[in-house]
């Protein structure tokens, strides 16, 4: 009975997708609207106007930089939520499940490694999140290489030492970085040239704009990786 | 339909994987096997959205010297990017949830929380 | 000839005042009592104010506020309304002063003396409304607002009395909102300041199902004899708040919204193209005879009295079913006439349950030695409502029966006489036991209720007498009644 | 006066980052974060004004951020619906001002900076929602907003908070992929995600994925409204939440499915290539039954938040219906029905929270009495319960006046009767509300020395209960206001 229920349910589903989809533009034809119509656009006037070659990352920074100040707020949101279910969440643990091991001893080579290689992935991240714009990659990327190296280092820890990784103080700050700096950069655009996350490309102050955009890298470089990283330990912690 | 299927085959995977994804949805009684199915499901609409900004013979559309059009449509990857962080929002969080859940209920099965509300 | 004039709303709106007035006195008895009888002063003075007025062919118009486009709040007091605003607000004087003598040592008398102001308030509102959405609203209050008094007792049964009550005029109420949506879509209007506004061009079934709803909304309240369920559980209430049920407030809008779909909102022209209130009319006079029958198994006083009032009302339904002039005169007056005789019985009936704690028919042996005035008032209203000439019944009855024969169904003139018989055949026994058979010990003192109860049951067998002598007096409410049939009528 | 279009930016921006930065206010005294937030909430809330004057003064305007071109950027738009931001700052405002002393007792100290975080982001989120004029963009702040609200829920500290939030977070998460898969298919129809220009666009698309499309979009949108079979998340969630955001979510956050249908509408009508018929008939018999079973289930309940939520769905129930009807008189109807039902849903949601607050005690057995212990409270909640059954003359009237004018009007005289009958069946459990709190004798005679609410949380539900009877008597004035957008939406049909 259940069993048919469901079966009825993904027919249900897959039967007018697969007919919407045999109806569709043909896929990976050049014809298609969406290859005709905006994208084209972005493609010409993209590296000039947007000052990216990487076209990902010009639409993601510029035609749609509002949707991408919109995306680092998800990911704030996220944290914000983790934050507040798990913080302080009261008691009531159950007695027999409650004696879960606290830490998994981390084998040496592990931490040789991770502690080895842990500049060369700073070093990496960051290069990440400053070529994003000529090659594959950007601030989310090269954010969430710190993040997963801040996890990782993390892992090998104490927790104390742990702790000290992060700075304590304007850590609230720098989990909020991205958002900030998007609003930062969207004021200057704002007072700039008259409109909110504009960036100043002709003229003698396109300095100006690559400044801006390399902030916001930056600024998504940063947040992501403490939010990703206090994701983790948020859920570490409350054991 | 088939034939025309045949051409947007990429399309048709992509409803396949979103079935899939349903199905443990549906079926799977622990709140983590739940969710995969959940993951499945968003793979299987980012999979059918990149895939729409496919063209044949396209080259990744990063600009610089030597690279010759066609190339391939920016937009959905853009999106996408966006759709991943979501995504991996929403897993943050259902985990903490599904955390929680253990902590009071001492257990995450979908049945047995069911005697325990 | 129509004059804007804040009176319209005033009317409605000062009772309103003393009600919040009476909830603000909190425990103090004095003032609790003051604002009690000036809510009723007060309106009673307002409503006689405006009726010379009405009297000389003036209509009273406010529009109080608008919510969209057409829809609104206003009032208009024409001769129907006016006339049923003078019954409803004369009667509510003396029921406040009646209801003070009988509540006082019930619990809670804030609330109740409150609530109770609130429904002059509401009844004078529907009197009042000019279109159909205000009448809709204060329809409604008045059910909310009666509410806490059918449950004053808040024992099960009374609780359980005021949700079955609650249940059915709420379900009344409904349909009359329905009513009211599909007139305005078809009419473009709700007013009932027209003699009809609906358009036959609506359709024959569109309209048959909207008179079909609109009845049904308001014979809830006016209790036709499906829909009657409600009335006798709500007996459980105290005595005064029986009686502002059935001869003053909720009855009487039922019947009155009944008078106002049929005469202002179809009109008489179209009724008779669609010939629906044949249907109704004989729905009223079988409740009327129905009913009836019901009573005279009754032993419990106030349960004979619950099925007098199902049966005197559809007199009312019964006369506006007719369309005819005369018919409709005696539709109105019953109004005035079934008010006052059943607001003396319940008066009555609640002085005896105060005095000697008997409720049922056959425990009266001998009353009336005991309580001889009041017992006198009970026979003057019994005597009415049998029909005897010179008193406020007999004046129906003649027109009814008059209006039948000018109709061409000379068998409602029959139904007329076959509900006399049936009012004989379950009141008189009432008289009879009360003066003939003498109780067992012979010694019998008088023993009258107190001044506050006394006072108010005679003033209404006076008024019984008045109405049926004073029929052909100019200036008295019977001229008010024959100026809306005029209207109505276009003559 | 000329807009000033970057202004619709800020609109969304300045609560985003006022959100981002309420943990580093609170980060030493949590109490400072409540000031902070209702100080961003106040800001945005003249920035909503001043649009929304504006919008009355010249009509729908739009800004592009960044100032690319209109189909290449991101178009935000400001029309006469969009003026729903008005009630999401005034009851993001009240309701933080009802949290000051709510969230103190209710949650511990180190989550009140996240909670009120969390409670700007879904504010904003909803904003965002209402301006933006790009699908994807859409889509992003429906995330947001939906996240904050799962979250939201699990705060409370109730024992199944985090199942309920959890049973949300999968009903939502599946609706917000389905409607991102109809984007999905919008885009690859069109190639834009602009709205006015996918709008455009949709003339000749064929048939199959455009009636896929509308109808996941549809589906979607129904389970974020939560209309009757798909509202199985939405009675938990929301009696569980702590009050103030039982009242964002009941009030507010349900109307985004309803913001997002009357964008689809636009798209739809607009670009006359989609037939939605069929559709308008099956949201018309959702709506009807999410009326009366809404009412059906809730005049079981005893928890008075409980029978709260399931009144929520039966008034989507008739905003639905009012769209489904696609009528003018409807549709206005519906629109200032989710303006109205926000206030009133705040009212007595708020109400309850403080009577909860106050007593500890959540059901209608426990509470009996109340009313002569708080009666102010009490008389507010008695306001927004005649006001949500549809009494004149209060807010709840006008909308469902309209709504079964416009059945009428539509030649569905049945949704009419399915509408009246409804209302009546509301009318009936918020009389055993009234009558539990005024007529009924207290279980516990510790209940009548309760004494009143504090003033930060009374005043918020007496301006709200005000409300409800002000939009009642002006009921004129919002329907007037929206009525140009929705002749406007009507318009390819021939002027509704």
């Amino acid at each position: 009975m259940r069993r048919a229920l469901v079966i009825f349910v993904l027919v249900a589903v897959a039967i007018p997708l697969m007919l919407a989809m045999a109806e569709l533009p043909r896929h990976g034809s050049p014809d298609a609207p969406p290859q005709t119509h905006v994208a084209p656009y972005y493609l010409e006037h993209g590296p000039e106007e947007a000052g990216a070659e990487n076209v990902v990352t010009a639409v993601i920074l510029n035609y749609r930089g509002f949707d991408t100040q919109g995306e680092v707020t998800v990911i704030f949101t996220a944290m914000a939520a983790v934050v507040a279910v798990l913080v302080a969440g009261g008691a009531g643990v159950p007695a027999d499940r409650a004696a879960a091991p606290a830490t998994t001893p981390v084998s040496l080579i592990v931490r040789f490694i991770v502690r080895v290689l842990a500049p060369f992935i700073v070093l990496f991240s960051v290069y990440v999140i400053l070529n994003g714009h000529v090659t594959p990659g950007g601030g989310f990327q090269g954010g969430t290489i710190l993040g997963a190296l801040l996890i990782a280092l993390t892992l090998i820890m104490s927790e104390s030492d742990a702790r000290a990784l992060l700075p304590q103080r304007p850590q609230r700050l720098l989990q909020a970085a991205a958002p900030l700096t998007f609003f930062a950069v969207g004021m200057i655009g704002l007072l700039l040239t008259g409109d909110y996350l504009a960036y100043p490309h002709s003229g003698p102050t396109i300095w100006i704009a690559t400044l801006m955009l390399t902030v916001v890298e930056i600024g998504i470089g940063i947040g992501g990786a403490m939010v990703v990283a206090t994701i983790f330990r948020t859920m570490g912690a409350d054991r | 339909m088939i034939a025309a299927l045949w051409h947007n085959l990429d399309y048709a995977a992509s409803v396949i994987l979103f079935c899939i994804g349903l199905y443990a949805v549906i079926t799977k009684e622990n709140l983590i096997k739940k969710f995969m199915g959940l993951n499945i499901m968003e793979t299987a609409v980012f999979a059918f959205i990149v895939a729409i900004g496919v063209v044949e013979g396209g080259e990744a559309p990063i600009m610089g010297a030597g690279v010759e059009p066609p190339f391939i449509n920016p937009l959905p990857q853009a999106l996408i990017l966006t759709g991943i962080v979501v995504a991996l929002s929403t897993t943050a969080l259902a985990l903490s949830l599904i955390i929680r859940i253990w902590k009071q209920c001492g257990t995450i099965e979908a049945d047995e929380l069911r005697e325990v509300e | 000839m129509e004059v804007v004039d804040a009176r319209a709303a005033l009317a409605p709106a000062i009772s309103l005042v003393c009600a919040a007035l009476v909830f603000a006195s909190a425990d103090n008895t004095f003032w609790r009592r003051f604002f009690s009888i000036a809510a009723a002063l007060a309106k009673l003075v307002i409503v006689m104010s405006m009726l010379p007025g009405s009297l000389r062919g003036v209509v009273y118009t406010f529009n109080l506020v608008e919510f969209t486009e057409g829809v609104g709040l206003a009032f208009r007091a024409d001769a129907l309304g006016m006339f049923f605003s003078v019954v409803s607000s004369t009667l509510w004087l003396v029921t406040t002063i009646y209801a003070i003598g009988y509540m006082e040592r019930e619990p809670n008398r804030r609330r109740f003396f409150g609530f109770f102001a609130l429904c002059v308030s509401t009844t004078v509102g529907v009197a009042f409304a000019e279109n159909l959405l205000t009448m809709f609203l204060f329809y409604e209050s008045l059910t909310i607002c009666t509410y806490p008094l059918v449950i004053h007792d808040e024992t099960p049964e009374a609780m359980k009395a005021g949700r079955k009550y609650l249940i059915y005029t709420l379900t009344g109420g409904a349909f009359v909102l329905l009513g009211s949506i599909v007139t305005y879509q078809l009419a473009g209007t709700m007013t009932l300041s027209q003699p009809g506004i609906l358009p036959l061009a609506a359709g024959r079934t569109t309209l048959t199902m909207l008179f079909v709803a609109l009845i049904a909304g308001f014979g809830v309240k006016a209790a036709i004899m499906p829909l009657h369920g409600w009335l006798p559980s709500a007996m459980v209430a105290p005595t005064p708040v029986s009686a502002l049920l059935h001869a003053v407030a909720v009855v009487k809008v039922g019947a009155f919204g009944i008078l106002r779909t049929i005469y202002n909102i179809f009109g008489v022209a179209l009724l008779r193209e669609l010939g629906v209130c044949t249907w109704l009319a004989g729905l009223a006079a079988f409740t009327i005879l129905a009913a009836s029958v019901v009573a005279i198994f009754q032993d419990n006083l106030k349960r004979r009295l619950a099925f007098s009032t199902i049966s005197q009302l559809s007199y009312i339904v019964l006369g506006a079913s007719l369309l005819t002039p005369l018919a409709a005169t005696a539709a109105i007056v019953h109004i005035a006439n079934q008010a006052f005789a059943k607001i003396t019985m319940f008066f009555v009936a609640g002085s005896i349950q105060r005095t000697t704690g008997k409720t049922t028919v056959h425990e009266l042996a001998g009353i009336g030695f005991r309580m001889p005035y009041t017992m006198a008032a009970f026979t003057v209203a019994a005597l009415s409502f049998i029909g005897v000439p010179l008193l406020a019944g007999f004046v129906t009855k003649w027109y009814l029966s008059l209006g039948a024969l000018e109709a061409g169904e000379w068998w409602y003139a029959l139904v007329m006489l076959a509900s006399a018989l049936l009012n004989a055949a379950y009141w008189l026994p009432v008289v009879y036991t009360a003066f003939f058979k003498t109780e067992p010990t012979a010694e019998v003192e008088v023993h009258e209720a107190h001044w506050t109860m006394l006072g108010p049951t005679l003033v209404c067998a006076v008024f019984v007498i008045f109405l049926g002598a004073t029929v052909s007096v100019p200036g008295m409410p019977f001229a008010l009644a024959s100026a809306a049939v005029k209207f109505v009528f276009g003559m | 006066m000329t807009p000033w279009p970057p202004l619709l930016a800020l609109l969304i921006v300045v609560p985003l980052t006022g959100a981002v930065i309420t943990p580093v206010v609170g980060r030493t005294r949590a109490v400072r974060s409540a000031d902070w937030s209702l100080g961003v909430m106040l800001a945005t809330s003249v920035i909503a004004l001043v649009l929304v004057v504006q919008v009355a003064r010249v009509g729908p305007f739009s800004y592009v951020v960044g100032g690319w071109v209109a189909p290449y950027g991101i178009e935000l738009r400001f029309d006469e619906f969009g003026a729903v931001i008005a009630v999401i700052c005034l009851l993001g405002t009240l309701a933080m001002v009802f949290s000051r002393r709510y969230a103190a007792q209710a949650m511990a100290e180190q989550r009140i900076p996240y909670y009120y975080a969390l409670l700007l982001l879904n504010l904003t989120g909803m904003i965002g929602f209402a301006v933006t004029g790009d699908l994807f963009n859409l889509f992003v702040f429906m995330e947001i907003l939906s996240l904050s609200g799962y979250a939201l829920v699990a705060v409370s500290g109730e024992k199944i908070a985090e199942m309920a939030a959890f049973k949300y977070l999968v009903m939502g998460a599946i609706s917000s992929l389905v409607i991102l898969l109809a984007i999905g298919i919008l885009y690859a129809l069109t190639g834009s995600l602009n709205m006015a220009d996918v709008t455009g666009r949709l003339a000749g698309a064929p048939a199959a994925p455009l009636a896929v499309a509308f109808g996941a979009l549809t589906l979607g949108f129904m389970v974020k409204a939560a209309a009757f079979p798909l509202h199985i998340w939405l009675p938990d969630a929301h009696a569980i939440a702590p009050s103030p955001v039982s009242a964002i979510l009941s009030g507010l956050v349900v109307k985004v499915g309803i913001i997002g249908m009357l964008r689809v509408y636009q798209i739809a009508y607009g670009s006359g290539a989609v037939d939605m018929r069929a559709l308008n008939h099956v949201l018309m018999w959702l709506g009807a039954l999410s009326i009366v079973m809404g009412a059906f289930f809730a005049v079981f309940q005893d928890d008075i938040k409980m029978m709260l939520a399931y009144s929520t769905i039966s008034n989507i129930g008739y905003i639905i219906m009012g769209l489904g009807l696609a009528s003018s008189y409807g549709m206005i109807g519906a629109s200032v029905h989710v303006f109205n039902h926000a206030i009133i849903k705040a009212t007595l949601f708020l109400g309850a929270g403080a009577l909860i607050f106050q007593t500890g005690k959540r059901t209608l057995t426990d509470l009996a009495g109340v009313g002569h212990a708080m009666p102010w409270t009490v008389a507010a909640i008695s306001v927004g319960a005649i006001s949500i059954v549809g009494i004149p003359p209060t807010a709840g009237f006008v909308c469902k006046w309209y709504i079964a004018l416009g059945a009428v009007q539509a030649g569905h005289p049945f949704f009419a009767f399915a509408l009246v009958f409804g209302a009546l069946f509301i009318f009936i459990y918020y009389i055993r509300m009234v009558n539990a709190f005024y007529f009924r004798q207290p279980r516990d005679p510790a209940i009548l020395e309760v004494t009143e609410a504090p003033a930060s949380m009374l005043v918020p539900v007496l301006i709200l209960a005000s409300l409800c009877l002000i939009m009642g008597v002006m009921g004129s004035l919002p329907l007037s206001f929206i009525e140009p957008a929705v002749q406007r939406l009507l318009l390819p049909l021939g002027g509704g």
